[in-house]
């Protein structure tokens, strides 16, 4: 059987042994081109945009201002001093005294100048793939926002799910600001912003979040506010208030219990703690998981008002009192507090969304994607359709467990 | 026998049409700003118009089997017209690849290495394409299967991983735009992504004497837009309103993408998938070109392959380097080089070209050619006697 | 500079492709890759030198939208 | 006048012709010539044949019944080679002390030297020689002939025994539950341990000669039945077309058969270990061993047995499994962890994550080269100290292998010469080399492939590269099986033992792209798996 193989494999290995025989001189000649090629390319494209890591100014946070100069701004960019914030050796070398940033300032005519700007300055061109917070003056922001939100959205560099922020005062101060725990300001703020949702009093906000609220049309884009605050000769910063934008300016604010209506309604208040004044006392109840539901519903008179389902899940926090609170009329009596002052926060922010008339809540959105042949009908004069958009608020509140304790830490009083 | 392998499998076949397909579609996002939110379903319009198309393909190649389309036309409309129609064909092959080419240069030249010049991007890139070709285009085919899942896995990682940052609700209001604007945005689909599988009517040969084109056709075609309608429908929940107005929704949206701090910055993933569909795309628009052009010049004088010889797929294959006509990879190669350079000044031409003129200009090759010859193969009663079910 | 660049990938072209047709005495075969080669080398020559070269999709472009008035609007 | 021209020209032609008698002569001693009756002639011949070498021993002796009718004998071995045992005691004694009941006159017919083979060696393998140079290759391969006088036969007397290294554990596959036999200098030795695993008429073992001087043994092992007649054939054909004059080892046939001789992927496989190899041959691969060379080459070898080890079919599934995966890994971190390091470090800093890109920042901060420079130096300095690891004896071995990680390592690091992530990068790239041993040359070759490009094109480069390595991976082809099977072309049944190590009793069928002539490897018919595994293919 071999032999009829040894016919039939010659006949079956015959392209390939012929190959076999040609390959070298063919793979040689062909190799060589290919590399010489590859080589010719490689020699021409190398080193474009290449950057090494120490020629590169990796900023984290940037600052917008307006600039002295009319219609120019001013930017300022926090950048990492490596030598002094690496890690073993080095960073003993740049010791404690030694502050692991510096912060570049520059004043031009839009934003783009001003990065090519800084350039006469410094040694190193700014970096802007880590720049984790914006922050814009409220003044700039009030005069106009497109312009630095374009810019950096466009710029292929940077990241879009940086957080935004307004600044009460001057940006670069808040760059400026004591970081007592970290060693530079503007990762300070990046990493205030991440555990903001345990109270829900402050909105965050990307870059992304906010430009997709502005392209929207309808909804009123927000942002966090950031304010700086002297105490032992020490500027400290501090989250406080939200902006409220329209059309890419600045024009009004929420205070802080109008910004935890505005979370409520808009589902982003996950967690908070709620300070209850019964008849003998403070109470305080902590809420978490709470979400809310918010749809748009046709009147009778093909109005369109919305309805709103808030639900929070509580436990007791802190009792002051000496009542003891699992008594079921006393929890009974923590819920109705509870939904009033909830209730309480959400007509607060819609009172000023309203004198703001601007839909902050995203009705507009929720009535384009419900009901969108009426949304044609209203769209067009939004700006006073949405004042008169009515909201009912069906709170529900659960109080579970009174925490590890049942009765107050003072018992007595009462009866 | 281990030898005779150089046939690619019908499976093979089909996870390259759907590679060859997907780079497109995570490239381009131009019918996202005809209809917006409900761009998703037109995958499956854009389907539903392909397979009369993907019919006349199979009936072309099942009366002519192991035949190319080059060939094909060589028959059907005699010598002259034959080789004018074919040189039609080639310009829309040579058209594509470069079209191809340059998109890919912009897509390296703006998000993975600003500063360097866009030529030099193409010119490795269509290395990597000679380099495979020189190889033989069998083994770019065997390789679908690998690529299919690297793809296919990667697009659901990405879509995982993006889960966090949905809204589902950018995709309401459903179907809410004026119809024309649906159908536009189907022919685009049908036209540009689904369309250009016509270059496989060259690959077909190698399925061998009796190999279906139809099947491996269907399933990648059913496959991809099932890929498409997820990648679109990622996109637009993600992005929102944004989608339509990002130059590349598929990049922006991965770019959201954020694990901790750790699992950050996906897009590099897409990027080195992209690059890897555009190099299988533009390889078998490369080889339809070349093998084209080569049966053209070299044409019944040393016929490449004889029909019906099993040997012959592997013959056609293989004939791009053999030694029995002119060598025209290179050249091809670097015709496709220069063309892709000046074919477009700017990406907004590329987009206009895209959204507007792109099309009509591929539905002819795609629809209207391939429809005349399968008429007058009919009328003529040329090739297999056997009729075809669309 | 640029033509340099492209003189020289086209020598190396010909240096891959040209050696096996001479070899093995294929006349025909080395006319038809010679134009087609002359060809490329012109086009190449041409956008090495920054001349204008017309694109073809252009033309295209201009024909279906105008001649046959088969273009889509820009939504 | 006349006559005596006519007499010059007979005397030329006389000359003549008898200067071609003898050069035919010389020219037939060349060749075979039949050995003379005369003892002394061969011997001659014989000496004159070895030039003198010192390793030739004739040992002449006579044996017989008494003084004068006694018969005249030579022995004739090479020193070194024979077993002096066998000579002594089985050859030389019988012959001369029991050969007194020999008659003179029988001896000097021709049967008296088959007399002797028959009634008094008692050596196992005697055969019968003619010529010269059949007495010439029975003493190179080791033999002991016998001449005696008045007889034209000699006497070809298998004495083979020279000194060869005991069978030990191999040094480059270590093995941690399975055999520890590695296979020797001796190609009988190595045929012998293959043999003891397949106890099966069917394992062929054919076997060719190749090498003008050298004259090497080659065995083709291989099972009939299972192994693909083609295969073994083309195997044959192109061992015949091996035209060189040497062969010193397996390495040298590989060289001279191998498909893709300018890859830099191996496309033929090779073991030190028999249970290895006839694991091979049952999975219908053909084998080859070369005599002189401790390591046996199988082929048509798969890209998948880079990862696959003995020990996989040895150990649990899922911990084999387990091995393969992360070989796997390993294997893409040493090929793409440095280039990937520079593309990041020089294009793509924002793919890194930001603290980490500080450290990395901080570290790279008063480094002179650039990242790129650092890189490749620190990986030439690493293949060096391998290098110089492997071929100095032990402990000098290990003392480079101290200085090399101490001063190269830490003190660059220090002195700020190069930044502590190349260092690291570079560390674990080593490692992760050494955990695939067969294929680690190969990737340290596309490391630095892909090395270039990174530092030329950033990812866009790596990319490129990576494919043209797929396709390149792809396009090869191993005694006409595709390189790359069962990933590309993409085969179902041949994943059972790729990434995965499926149960053994769930492997039923062979690698189907070497095509074995029986696919299956239980005794059932294809596909009809019943255990509670239920092994469908």
């Amino acid at each position: 059987m071999i032999k009829k193989a040894v016919k039939t494999g010659r006949k079956l290995f015959l392209p390939f042994s012929l190959s076999f025989s040609r390959q070298r001189r063919e793979k040689a000649r062909r190799a060589t081109a290919v590399l010489l090629c590859t080589l010719l390319i490689l020699s021409l494209s190398s080193c474009w945009s290449r950057r090494e890591l120490n020629t590169l100014a990796i900023v984290l946070g940037t600052g917008l201002d307006v600039g002295d100069q009319p219609d120019t701004l001013k930017l300022t960019a926090q950048v990492v001093k490596a030598s002094a914030i690496g890690s073993g050796s080095t960073a003993k070398a740049g010791g404690a005294g030694e502050k692991a940033y510096v912060n570049i300032s520059y004043t031009d005519k839009s934003v783009l100048s001003v990065l090519r700007g800084i350039t006469h300055m410094q040694s190193r061109r700014p970096y802007f793939s880590h720049n984790e917070v914006f922050i814009f003056s409220s003044d700039l922001a009030k005069r106009d926002m497109a312009e630095g939100l374009d810019a950096f959205a466009r710029d292929y560099e940077s990241r879009l799910h940086a957080d935004l922020l307004i600044s009460k005062g001057k940006a670069s101060d808040i760059l400026q600001g004591e970081a007592a725990l970290e060693k530079i300001p503007a990762r300070q703020i990046g990493d205030m912003m991440e555990d903001q949702e345990i109270n829900s009093e402050t909105a965050v906000v990307t870059l992304r979040d906010f430009s997709i609220a502005t392209l929207s049309g309808s909804k009123a884009p927000v942002a966090p506010m950031i304010e700086v605050y002297e105490s032992g000769g020490e500027k400290h910063i501090k989250l406080e208030d939200t902006a409220v934008f329209k059309g890419g300016k600045m024009i009004g604010e929420l205070d802080k219990s109008q910004t935890r209506g505005l979370l409520w309604v808009t589902n982003q208040a996950k967690s908070g703690v709620k300070t209850l004044d019964t008849r003998w006392g403070q109470v305080v109840l902590e809420i978490f998981d709470s979400n809310s539901k918010l749809k748009p519903v046709k009147n009778g008179d093909g109005t369109i008002r919305m309805e709103l389902t808030v639900n929070g899940d509580g436990t007791i926090e802190s009792n002051e009192t000496n009542e003891d609170m699992s008594r079921l009329e006393n929890v009974e009596m923590l819920k109705g507090l509870m939904k009033e002052a909830i209730r309480a926060d959400i007509e607060n922010a819609l009172h000023q969304a309203r004198t703001l008339s601007a839909d902050v809540f995203g009705f507009g959105e929720a009535i384009h994607q419900e009901y969108p042949e009426e949304w044609e009908k209203m769209k067009e004069n939004w700006e006073r359709e949405f004042p008169k958009i009515g909201l009912n608020v069906q709170v529900n509140v659960m109080l579970h467990s009174t925490g590890s304790l049942t009765e107050p830490v003072v018992p007595g009083g009462g009866q | 026998m281990t030898l005779e392998k150089e046939n690619i499998s019908s499976k093979e076949l089909a996870f390259a049409v759907f590679c060859f397909i997907h780079g497109t579609v995570l490239r381009s996002g131009f019918i996202i700003s005809v209809t917006r939110n409900d761009s998703w379903a037109m995958a499956f319009t854009g389907l539903l118009f392909m397979l009369p198309i993907v019919a006349i393909y199979a009936g072309l190649l099942r009366k002519f089997p192991g035949k190319s389309l080059v060939e094909i036309d060589d028959i059907i409309f005699g010598p002259i017209l034959g080789k004018v129609i074919s040189a039609l064909y080639l310009f829309f092959f040579a058209s594509l690849a470069a079209l191809n080419t340059r998109d890919l240069g912009n897509f390296v030249a703006v998000h993975m290495m600003p500063e360097t010049p866009i030529a030099a991007a193409i010119a490795v890139f269509l290395l990597g394409c000679v380099y495979t070709l020189r190889k033989g285009i069998e083994n770019l085919i065997n390789l679908s299967t690998l690529l299919f899942i690297i793809s296919a896995g990667a697009l659901a990682l990405n879509a995982i991983l993006v889960l966090k940052e949905v809204q589902p609700e950018f995709l309401k209001p459903l179907f809410r735009l004026e119809p024309q604007k649906y159908v536009q945005a189907t022919v685009s689909v049908t036209a540009v992504p689904m369309g250009e599988v016509l270059a496989f009517t060259m690959l077909t040969p190698m399925l061998g004497k009796n190999g279906k084109a139809a099947k491996p056709l269907l399933l990648g075609l059913v496959l991809s837009s099932v890929s498409m309608a997820i990648v679109l429908m990622r996109d637009i929940v993600t992005l929102g309103p944004l989608v339509s107005i990002v130059s590349l929704p598929a990049f922006e949206s991965i770019r959201y993408v954020s694990l901790g701090d750790i699992l950050t910055r996906l897009e590099s993933v897409y990027g080195v998938i992209l690059i890897i569909l555009f190099l299988l795309k533009v390889s078998i628009l490369l080889y339809a070109f070349v093998l084209g052009l080569t049966q053209m010049l070299s044409g019944k004088r040393r016929p490449l392959s004889n029909p019906g010889h099993e040997g012959q797929a592997s013959g056609t294959a293989q004939s791009l380097n053999s030694k029995n006509h002119p060598p025209l990879i290179l050249i091809s190669a670097a015709l496709v080089f220069f063309y892709s350079l000046f074919v477009f000044e700017s990406m907004m031409e590329n987009k206009n070209w895209g959204a507007t003129t792109a099309p009509f200009f591929s539905l002819t090759f795609e629809f209207l050619l391939p429809a005349v010859s399968l008429l007058v193969a009919c009328l003529r009663k040329l090739g297999r006697a056997r009729e075809v079910k669309a | 500079m640029n033509l340099l660049l492209v003189l020289i990938a086209f020598a190396g072209i010909a240096a891959i492709d040209v050696p096996g047709m001479v070899k093995s005495k294929r006349w025909h075969d080395l006319t038809v890759y010679s134009i087609l080669f002359l060809l490329v080398l012109v086009l190449g020559i041409l956008v090495a030198l920054d001349v204008k070269v017309p694109s073809p999709i252009k033309a295209i472009q201009a024909f279906y939208r105008d001649i046959l008035h088969l273009s889509f609007k820009i939504s | 006048m006349h006559f005596i021209i006519k007499l010059i020209r007979l005397f030329k032609e006389q000359h003549k012709q008898n200067r071609k008698e003898d050069e035919d002569s010389r020219r037939s001693e060349e060749s075979t010539q039949g050995l003379s009756p005369a003892l002394e002639k061969n011997l001659d011949t014989v000496k004159a044949r070895f030039g003198e070498s010192s390793d030739l021993i004739i040992r002449e002796f006579s044996f017989g019944k008494d003084k004068g009718a006694e018969v005249k004998a030579a022995l004739i071995f090479l020193d070194g080679m024979v077993n002096q045992s066998t000579i002594n005691d089985s050859i030389i004694k019988p012959l001369m002390h029991d050969g007194w009941y020999f008659h003179a006159k029988e001896a000097s017919d021709l049967s008296g030297i088959d007399e002797i083979r028959d009634r008094l060696l008692t050596v196992g393998e005697v055969k019968t020689a003619f010529t010269y140079s059949e007495v010439m290759d029975a003493c190179l391969s080791g033999d002991a002939v016998l001449m005696t006088e008045g007889s034209c036969k000699a006497l070809d007397i298998g004495a083979k025994g020279w000194e060869k290294r005991a069978i030990t554990e191999p040094t480059s596959e270590a093995a941690i539950r399975g055999p520890r036999e590695g296979f020797t200098e001796n190609l009988r030795t190595n045929t012998s341990m293959i043999r003891r695993k397949i106890k099966d008429p069917a394992l062929k073992i054919r076997s060719a000669v190749i090498g003008k001087r050298t004259h090497t043994q080659v065995n083709i092992l291989y099972i009939e039945g299972i192994a693909n007649p083609n295969l073994v054939c083309e195997v044959e054909r192109r061992l015949k077309k091996i035209d060189t004059d040497a062969i010193l080892a397996a390495g040298y046939v590989e060289h001279y058969i191998e498909d893709a001789p300018f890859s830099v992927f191996p496309t033929l496989w090779c073991s030190e270990k028999p249970d290895a190899i006839a694991g091979k041959l049952l999975e219908g691969r053909v084998a080859i061993a070369v005599d002189g060379s401790p390591f046996v080459i199988s082929m048509p070898m798969l890209f998948v047995e880079n990862f696959q080890n003995t020990e996989d079919y040895i150990t649990r599934s899922y911990y084999a499994t387990m091995m393969r995966v992360l070989r796997l890994i390993s294997f893409l971190i040493s090929l793409f962890t440095p280039a990937l390091y520079i593309a990041l470090t020089t294009y793509h800093q924002e793919l890194i994550p930001t603290t980490l890109l500080f450290t990395m920042a901080a570290s790279s901060e008063g480094v002179p080269f650039p990242a790129a420079v650092e890189m490749s130096l620190m990986l030439l300095i690493f293949e060096i100290l391998q290098e110089a690891g492997v071929r100095m004896p032990r402990p000098i071995g290990q003392t480079i292998s101290i200085v090399g990680a101490l001063v190269m390592g830490e003190a660059a690091v220090q002195a700020g010469i190069v930044g502590a992530p190349v260092v690291i990068v570079t560390a674990i790239t080593a490692v992760s080399s050494f955990s695939i041993p067969f294929a680690s040359d190969a990737i340290s070759l596309a490391r630095w492939f892909l090395l270039i490009l990174a530092a030329t094109m950033g990812l866009f480069g790596i990319t490129m590269g990576a494919f043209i390595l797929l396709i390149h991976l792809a396009s090869l082809r191993s005694f006409g099986a595709h390189y790359l099977a069962p990933l590309a072309p993409f085969q179902k049944a041949g994943l059972k033992d790729t990434v995965v190590r499926a149960p053994l009793r769930d492997m039923k069928t062979r690698p189907q792209e070497i095509q074995p002539q029986d696919s299956q490897r239980n005794s059932e018919a294809p596909n009809g798996g019943t255990d509670e595994q239920g092994g469908k293919p």
